[in-house]
């Protein structure tokens, strides 16, 4: 194994931080291209994130307990001990294989020097170049020379060297010489490189280059990047762009520049749905009248539903309409949407302000080096990615690109236990999550213990209906069983596990009812789901999974039924299952699709609420559609009602283009109930972390640790975590292990130093600091049942301290002199 | 409570009550009882552990005093084995500190059968061994000498909360003959299986007693009105509240007498050990130059600001000052806000949890 | 814009031509925000292009609703997924049959294919109308040596009419014959069957639309006229 | 037709005056030569007739929405010809709205259709003292004869 | 505290009782500081007589720091926290919350008054906030005078 490997990470925004970290707390020397003078993207415009509504900006950097504290509020920069940044540098080209590449930097962003610039910002003034905003797009136009970021102090300027014509106007304008133009050619080329990451993000489309909603021509329709930025900017109320007045009418037009044929955009965006109500909720907060155009309304992720049901409970209105058109009435400075709630009901609706949800740009392609050998791409700069997912695919692409990295090298044998810190990991779950997560970590060097329930490891992805996802799972399995560092236990559980981060000591229990001890430094929980049970009438009912299972199981040249009925959302995305499984949707699409292509004069009928399908996924959709697939949408009040009779099933139902209840009857009824996790309340017992009601384990902060439970050492991944499909498994399974690797390689690392201790002499075990401790790196001593401190998991808050009444509890010796200052 | 009963005294309610406790020793309900003892030399009782029932007829369970608050050994003592079960004979107020110190994790309430007592008030340590000198039968006359009752403890006088809650078993004195009779409640649970242990016939409560109880409570409250608004009036003012402790020896019985004041060692008393003579000469600089040891002030507000909260009004802070500031007055005091403001009372109910770990995002600033 | 340009553009057979088939509506509504019509006796057309899914066009060619479209396009220039809702109602309308035609449009219809023009006006007439119009326009400054041109051979613009402008609106005839005389054009007006207006198109019957066409055709090699000018 | 006028104009073989036509007018994109004639064709007539517009008077406005998605004056596709008049006069709310949202006087249109259901539908329910002229009226008004 | 205790440029009041009263800001590092941090950078003011102070998190606001404070001659005393859920340490202003609750009863009895304690949620981006709420708690204390703690010199 090479002793570090050199790696370049294109991009800054919360995935190339993301896996530029994750590369440097692995020990790789990493290089990080920016191309804007300041990292993070565009997170840095968005002051409150869903589904907290909270900013997370100071929890993008990862809490370091070692002290050496370079995390803070993305606000205020970027700096890291392993990463050399080059920030205004955009990568041009990258030659050679892996092992011995070079890339070609080259400047898009020149910075004005800090130290000479004394913020007269003549240079501004007299620049000719007027440009969008980098954090919106185009409603709020600056220079091309700027400030940095909006947090940033007046002598951080930058300028854009995509709008910049080089007059050098600025420059002469300059009194202190800060500002040097002939930097704006500088190149850089990195030498040796071993393999790059692609991170760079997709580019957000422009209502004005597809004249969507005629846009330009309203200065009032603006859209969901521009709004943040009224948001961010906002008092008590949100100016609108034309005139300055307070917006109390607002409407969102969702699916601007997407699904559209017109406009080749077959694809959706995946996080438009809950941009806009994020928007709507916090709109509402400035007692602004929010209604929300959509077509479908893409809740798909685990809390997502319930954000779409408390933003209604808010006051969010949402239309089911796509509008034709927005009308400017002239003089009274009102936008007007004509729109049709239902059939044949046409209304008006006024507002002061309308916001295009915009996402992927329709012709938007990465760049040609995406695909070269030894270049890395992250799912997230392939298609638009919410943060977590964001995060996940970033941490898993690191671990892939790592993982590959150091095939040639050979096992480290002496990884052995140091001091407290265990090395092993063990992991909970062999289905495609969990084994992705056991082999990222074994080709990390770190022994792994795999228990599995059942005697054979593979779990749902054995019976995938995508024969290539079958066969990557059976190689999973196979590669996991031979794996010199993969110890699997099948057959068995874990039924206890104590002690803190990197010292857990845990029990698992074979099928004899043998028990063993297992020592450990982190454990991954990846124990994966199943199908909601559902009601049988009789036996022509099927759930989605059964029913995809048989007619792809026959191949081409199996039976169909000659009618089949789907009803999706079955008995969920209400409470008490109150979130979208994610992977109906996209199977019942597949399953319409090879019903029709086994039987193609089969009678295929959906009813449906929102169909659920992301990224280019949408043309599934808009396959099945076209090859007449009926779709019937149906409310949650009003379901569609079943019976069976005479063989058939009939199908009480009203088709609301019609307007009229109808009776369908099929050979066949599938019923998609959702998939619910499989032992979540149950881990969530043994390993001491949190679990939604609904038995889903739950993450440390849902956005920027998605893979970390709320106590240290323990990470979560896959249908445990929350309903995703196949790949999103394999990715949280890396991201997973990444994390647990990163966690304790500093742990073996570093000279542990904590930020609190406990004077054992002035305890009283009251207890408070336990309750205090938000990490849960407080804990009783198994033996002494003395406090004692985790310091895997203390980040320095001093809960604890302030807690304590006597200070038993007390920070460590070289903090204590300057936190007591005031005291 | 829902079931009562009426033991017969004989002229010697403590006996009476004594025999109890030797009775639940015996049939192995408990295997050690807390209750208040005066072994001689001593004529003060003080708790004393004991687990031998024949030891039981020295023991004073209805002695008007407190040595002191018997809920610290109490909650001290239940953190033992688990096998060992303790009867406790507890006042009201006892029994509040030991809900407290059960929350903050200093008791095991699963190891105490709690006997409650209802309480008159007590006296004052030097009044009692005063008084025992004069009167032969202090504790038994006590109970019907109203000449003897108002001489209790000046908090006491304005206690409102003599009725024992969450005991298991109540030991019943208000509105009885104690020559003749006592009077013993139990609810379900581990109090109905010490009562049938004890051959209690559940029977009529006489009515006289609800009537004894809400005489003695308005006449409290009628005092407590008083005491507390002197002290708020006091104490609303730096100046007021600095005539109150001004005066102040900075020995900290207060603290290490107050049954809630959990800490093994109070951070104040350590502070005035280790006084930054840097600060104090810079602060000595100021108008009038300070007060050692410094910190007093700072003493006084730092037990409010952590206690307040579980003030349970027993009056030892007082008792145990030897210059008699009425500590227990400013606390009960600053302790009824408190308590008002976090909808909160000390020693009500074991499973109501510390306000402060309330960390609920509901609400506002 | 000539004839042999519109017919080369519009594909007969219909629904489905340039743009996609019904089944693949998204149901979005573009289409029912965008029409004028939506609202009226539960027009929506969402629900006409589910009953094209649902291949129930008679019935919708037997209903009002067919005949409440002005075909003005609106629902079909938004909509995202090019479903040819026009031509569908086009089609609807030519299922319905000859019964559900309104009463004027299937007259005007049974006229022009008597007469050539949908008033049924004798070309007696016609020619006295213009006449008498184009004396008028002598009568106007600048215009005195007006003189119209009818049937006149190798014209450059072969000019048909709008039947409204001979019918009532004689005055409007005269706009086009200023500029016409003010620009020194080489044009002509045939002398029968003038009509420019193929009621054919809204009726949905192709044969109908296909005679239109063919008169004007016919005129054009008849005049030999090089352009065409056609009023709608 | 368009093509036609703007030969005329632009060769010179006509010539016009600005300053005839005092009235404010607005501009009505019929469906046909608009909207339809760019799904069938790929060439929409929006421009021409503005520019032939400009020529012929100082004073115009277009409507909101206009071009590619103006609304139907209601009297297409044979409609006029029906007699659904309520209908046509729930159609037309629409385009009297744009009209009076103008605040033009005049309503210039370059279709036969769309002039005589518009002037119908301003008599019927619009201020019916807004006129309606064809687009080669008004260029005829503009004519300057030598 | 670790951090500096920073006066910010004069802020355009010249009234000179000002001068005479303690406004300490006790704000959290994270949110609130970021906060000033923008506030001073977008040239925001705030009164001359509040001194900024950083902690880490408002959680780690010892109720001993409040009553010092006050003791110590504050007039004023803010917190400054991130909003709930934005906490770096996830519940850190939820704890100042209740700390602040259950000691304002005991200030008010030894005569503080609620007012001169005052607890607000700033998030890192709302340097207008920060400036609004200092203003309008600066403004509070002047009305209600010095603090009848200030110059007894307690500890």
């Amino acid at each position: 194994m090479k002793e570090a490997a050199r790696a370049l990470v294109m991009g800054g925004g919360v995935s190339g931080l993301k896996a530029a970290m994750d590369l440097a707390r692995a020990g790789c020397s990493v290089f990080l291209a920016e191309k804007q003078a300041v990292p993070a993207g565009l997170l840095l415009g968005l002051d409150r994130q869903f589904p907290s509504n909270h900013c997370g900006l100071c929890r993008v950097l990862p809490p370091d307990p070692s002290g050496r504290t370079w995390q803070a509020c993305m606000r205020r920069g970027f700096g890291h001990p392993g990463i050399e940044f080059f920030p205004g540098f955009e990568v041009q080209d990258i030659q050679g294989s892996p092992g011995n590449m070079s890339a070609t930097l080259i400047r898009q962003t020149l910075m004005v020097d800090s130290d000479k610039c004394n913020a007269c910002m003549q240079c501004v003034e007299v620049c000719p170049v007027h440009m969008p905003d980098l954090f919106s797009t185009g409603q709020i136009p600056v220079k091309a020379i700027s400030r940095a970021a909006p947090h940033r102090p007046p002598h951080h300027l930058a300028i854009s060297l995509e709008a910049c014509t080089l007059c050098g106007r600025c420059r002469d304008a300059c009194r202190e010489g800060a500002i040097d133009l002939d930097a704006a050619r500088e190149e850089k080329v990195l030498d040796n490189l071993d393999f790059a990451v692609l991170a760079s993000g997709v580019e957000y489309c422009l209502p004005e280059v597809y004249n969507l909603y005629q846009s330009a021509a309203h200065a009032d329709v603006i859209t969901t990047l521009d709004f943040e930025a009224l948001l961010s900017s906002a008092g008590t109320d949100i100016m609108r762009p034309s005139d300055g007045r307070p917006v109390r009418r607002a409407a969102w037009v969702q699916c601007a520049g997407s699904r559209s044929l017109k406009l080749e955009a077959d694809h959706c965006s995946g996080i438009c749905c809950m941009i806009s109500l994020k928007q709507a909720s916090l709109a509402r907060e400035k007692d602004i009248q929010c209604s929300i155009f959509y077509m479908d309304m893409r809740t798909s992720g685990r809390d997502w539903q319930k954000y779409l049901d408390r933003a209604r409970e808010k006051g969010v209105e949402l239309i089911r309409c796509r509008p034709h058109s927005i009308e400017q009435v002239p003089e009274e400075q009102i936008l007007r949407i004509p729109h049709a709630p239902s059939p044949g009901n046409q209304q008006d609706r006024d507002f002061d302000l309308v916001v295009l949800s915009v996402g992927r740009d329709p012709a938007w392609k990465p760049p040609e080096y995406a695909g070269r050998e030894g270049v890395f791409t992250s799912p997230g700069s392939r298609r638009v990615l919410d943060i977590a997912r964001s995060i996940i695919a970033a941490s898993a692409t690191a671990a892939t690109a790592l993982g590959e990295d150091r095939q040639e090298s050979l096992p480290d044998q002496e990884a052995k236990d140091q001091d407290q810190v265990h090395s092993r990991v063990l992991v909970v779950g062999a289905g495609p999550a969990g084994l992705s997560a056991a082999l990222t970590l074994a080709a990390g060097n770190i022994p792994v213990v795999l228990v599995e329930q059942k005697d054979h490891l593979g779990g749902h992805g054995l019976s995938n209906i995508s024969p290539e996802q079958r066969k990557e799972v059976q190689d999973l399995a196979a590669r996991a069983m031979e794996h010199k560092l993969v110890q699997v236990y099948p057959s068995a559980a874990v039924i206890s596990c104590t002690g803190p981060a990197g010292g857990f000591k845990s029990r698992i229990r074979d099928s004899s009812g043998d028990e063993k001890e297992i020592l450990h430094g982190a454990a991954v929980l990846a124990t994966g789901g199943r199908a909601a049970p559902v009601a049988r009438q009789e036996d022509r009912t099927a759930d989605i999974f059964e029913y995809s299972r048989r007619i792809f199981a026959a191949g081409n040249s199996g039976e169909a039924p000659e009618s089949v009925i789907f009803i999706l959302c079955h008995n969920t995305r209400q409470e008490p299952a109150n979130y979208c499984s994610r992977v109906c949707c996209s199977l019942a699409l597949k399953s319409c699709l090879q019903t029709l292509s086994l039987r193609p004069e089969a009678e295929v009928t959906v009813f449906y609420r929102d169909i659920m399908v992301q990224g280019d996924d949408e043309e599934l959709y808009t396959r099945a559609r076209s090859e007449g697939v009926r779709f019937i949408p149906y409310s949650p009040d009003a379901p569609p009602s079943l019976e069976a009779k005479d063989g058939k099933i009939r199908v009480k139902g009203s088709d609301p283009y019609l307007s009229e209840e109808s009776e369908y009857e099929a050979e066949q009824l599938v019923l998609a109930p959702g998939v619910v996790p499989a032992a979540g309340s149950e881990m969530a017992r043994i390993f001491n972390v949190h679990s939604s009601a609904e038995g889903f384990l739950c993450e440390a902060d849902a956005k920027y640790r998605p893979v970390e439970s709320g106590r240290a050492g323990i990470f979560i991944c896959g249908l445990a975590r929350n309903p995703v499909p196949f790949k999103e498994a394999v990715l949280e399974g890396r991201a997973a292990a990444m994390s647990a690797l990163g966690l304790l390689k500093q742990g073996l690392d570093s000279r542990l130093q904590t930020f609190v201790r406990v004077k054992p002499a002035l305890c009283s075990l009251c207890g408070l600091c336990l309750e205090a401790c938000p990490f849960k790196a407080r804990y009783a001593h198994e033996e002494t049942g003395a406090m004692a401190v985790d310091p895997l998991a203390c980040r320095g808050c001093g809960a604890c301290v302030a807690v304590c009444p006597n200070k038993a509890s007390a920070w460590s010796e070289q903090l204590e002199e300057n936190v007591h200052e005031l005291n | 409570m829902h079931n009562f009963s009426l033991i017969e005294t004989r002229g010697d309610a403590g006996k009476a009550v004594s025999m109890l406790l030797a009775r639940l020793l015996e049939q192995n309900m408990v295997q050690a009882v807390i209750v208040p003892a005066a072994v001689p030399p001593s004529v003060l009782p003080m708790t004393r552990l004991l687990n031998n029932p024949a030891d039981l007829d020295q023991t004073s369970p209805l002695a008007p005093v407190a040595g002191v608050s018997a809920a610290t050994q109490a909650a001290k003592i239940s953190r033992g084995p688990q096998e060992i079960k303790i009867a406790a004979v507890l006042r009201p107020c006892e029994i509040r500190a030991l809900v407290e110190l059960h929350k903050l994790n200093q008791a095991q309430l699963d190891n105490l059968l709690v006997i409650g007592l209802e309480c008159p008030g007590r006296l004052e340590n030097q009044d009692y061994i005063d008084l025992q000198d004069q009167n032969q039968d202090l504790d038994q006359r006590f109970y019907r000498d109203e000449d003897l009752q108002s001489r209790i403890a000046i908090t006491c006088r304005s206690c409102i909360d003599f009725l024992p809650e969450n005991a298991h078993l109540n030991i019943c004195v208000l509105g009885l003959d104690l020559d003749q009779q006592a009077g013993i409640a139990w609810d379900e649970g581990p109090g109905a299986d010490a009562a049938r242990a004890l051959e209690l016939k559940p029977g009529q409560e006489p009515g006289e007693r609800g009537r004894a109880v809400d005489s003695l409570r308005s006449q409290r409250e009628s005092a407590r009105e008083e005491v507390m608004s002197r002290s708020r009036e006091t104490i609303s003012s730096s100046s007021g509240l600095q005539s109150m402790i001004a005066h102040c020896l900075g020995c900290f019985n207060c603290q290490r007498a107050c049954p809630v004041c959990f800490c093994r060692e109070c951070v104040c008393s350590r502070e005035a050990f280790e006084q930054n003579l840097e600060m104090l000469h810079t602060r000595a600089g100021r108008t009038g130059g300070i007060r050692l040891p410094a910190g007093m002030t700072m003493f006084h507000l730092t037990r409010l600001a952590h206690m307040a909260h579980a003030c349970v009004g027993c009056g030892q802070c007082s008792s145990v000052c030897p210059i008699h500031i009425p500590v227990a007055d400013i606390f009960r005091t600053v302790a009824a806000a408190t308590q008002k403001e976090l909808d909160y009372k000390a020693g009500r109910s074991p499973e109501e949890p510390i306000p402060h770990l309330n960390f609920s995002t509901e609400g506002d600033q | 814009m000539n004839s042999t340009e519109v017919l080369s553009h519009t594909d007969l057979s219909g629904p489905g031509g340039g743009g996609n088939p019904a089944q693949i509506c998204l149901g979005c509504g573009t289409c029912a925000s965008a029409c004028p019509m939506t609202g009226i006796e539960g027009f929506d057309p969402r629900r006409i292009v589910r009953l094209g899914q649902l291949g129930r066009f008679e019935e919708l060619g037997e209903s009002s609703l067919a005949w409440l479209c002005t075909m003005c396009g609106r629902c079909q220039e938004g909509c995202p997924m090019d479903v040819r809702i026009t031509d569908m109602i086009r089609e609807a309308r030519d299922l319905g049959g000859e019964k559900t035609v309104p009463q004027a449009i299937g007259k005007g219809i049974e006229m022009f294919m008597e007469t050539g023009n949908n008033l049924g006006l004798p070309d007696e007439d016609f020619g006295f109308i213009v006449e008498d119009v184009a004396e008028e326009l002598t009568e106007e400054p600048g215009f005195e040596d007006f003189v119209l041109p009818v049937d006149k051979e190798d014209a450059r613009l072969l000019f048909t009419l709008h039947n409204k402008l001979v019918n009532t609106q004689n005055e409007d005839l005269k706009h086009w014959w200023k500029i016409l005389h003010a620009a020194g054009e080489s044009w002509t007006l045939p002398g029968s069957r003038w009509e420019g207006v193929n009621w054919g198109f809204f009726s949905g019957q192709d044969q109908v639309l296909k005679a239109g066409v063919d008169t004007i055709v016919g005129n054009m090699e008849r005049l030999r006229s090089r352009g065409l000018m056609y009023p709608e | 037709m368009f093509d036609l006028l703007v030969e005329y104009i632009s060769t010179q073989r006509i010539r016009l005056d600005r300053d005839r036509i005092k009235k404010k007018a607005v501009y009505h994109d019929p469906c046909n030569y608009g909207r339809k004639s760019e799904a069938l064709f790929g060439h929409g007539y929006f421009h021409e007739p503005r520019w032939i517009l400009n020529q012929c008077l100082e004073h115009w406005t277009d409507m909101q929405p206009n071009r590619a998605r103006q609304y139907c004056c209601g009297g297409g596709g044979g409609l006029m010809l029906t007699p659904y008049e309520e209908q046509r006069k729930y159609y037309s709310r629409r385009k009297i709205e744009q009209i009076k949202n103008s605040r033009a006087e005049l309503v210039v249109v370059p279709c036969h259709s769309c002039h005589g259901h518009i002037r119908a539908m301003l008599d019927a329910q619009g201020p019916a003292s807004i006129e309606v002229k064809y687009l080669w009226e008004v260029v005829a008004e503009a004519l300057v004869m030598d | 505290m670790n951090t500096g205790i920073s006066r910010p440029e004069e802020a355009g009041t010249d009234n000179s009782r000002h001068k005479e009263l303690d406004v300490l800001a006790l704000v959290c590092n994270w949110c609130t500081y970021t906060a000033a941090d923008l506030a001073g950078v977008t040239r925001l003011h705030y009164p001359a007589q509040v001194r900024l102070i950083r902690f880490m998190c408002t959680g780690m606001i010892d109720m001993r720091y409040i009553l010092s404070c006050f003791l110590d001659g504050a007039d004023g005393v803010f917190i400054g926290g991130c909003h709930p859920g934005d906490c770096h340490y996830l519940t850190g202003n939820l704890k100042a919350r209740v700390r602040i609750k259950g000691i304002r009863p005991v200030l008010e009895s030894v005569g503080i008054p609620p007012q001169r304690l005052r607890l607000e949620w700033i998030g890192a981006s709302e340097g207008k906030k920060l400036q609004e709420d200092l203003t309008s708690f600066a403004r509070v204390i002047e009305q209600l005078g010095p603090s009848d703690y200030k110059g007894m010199n307690l500890v």
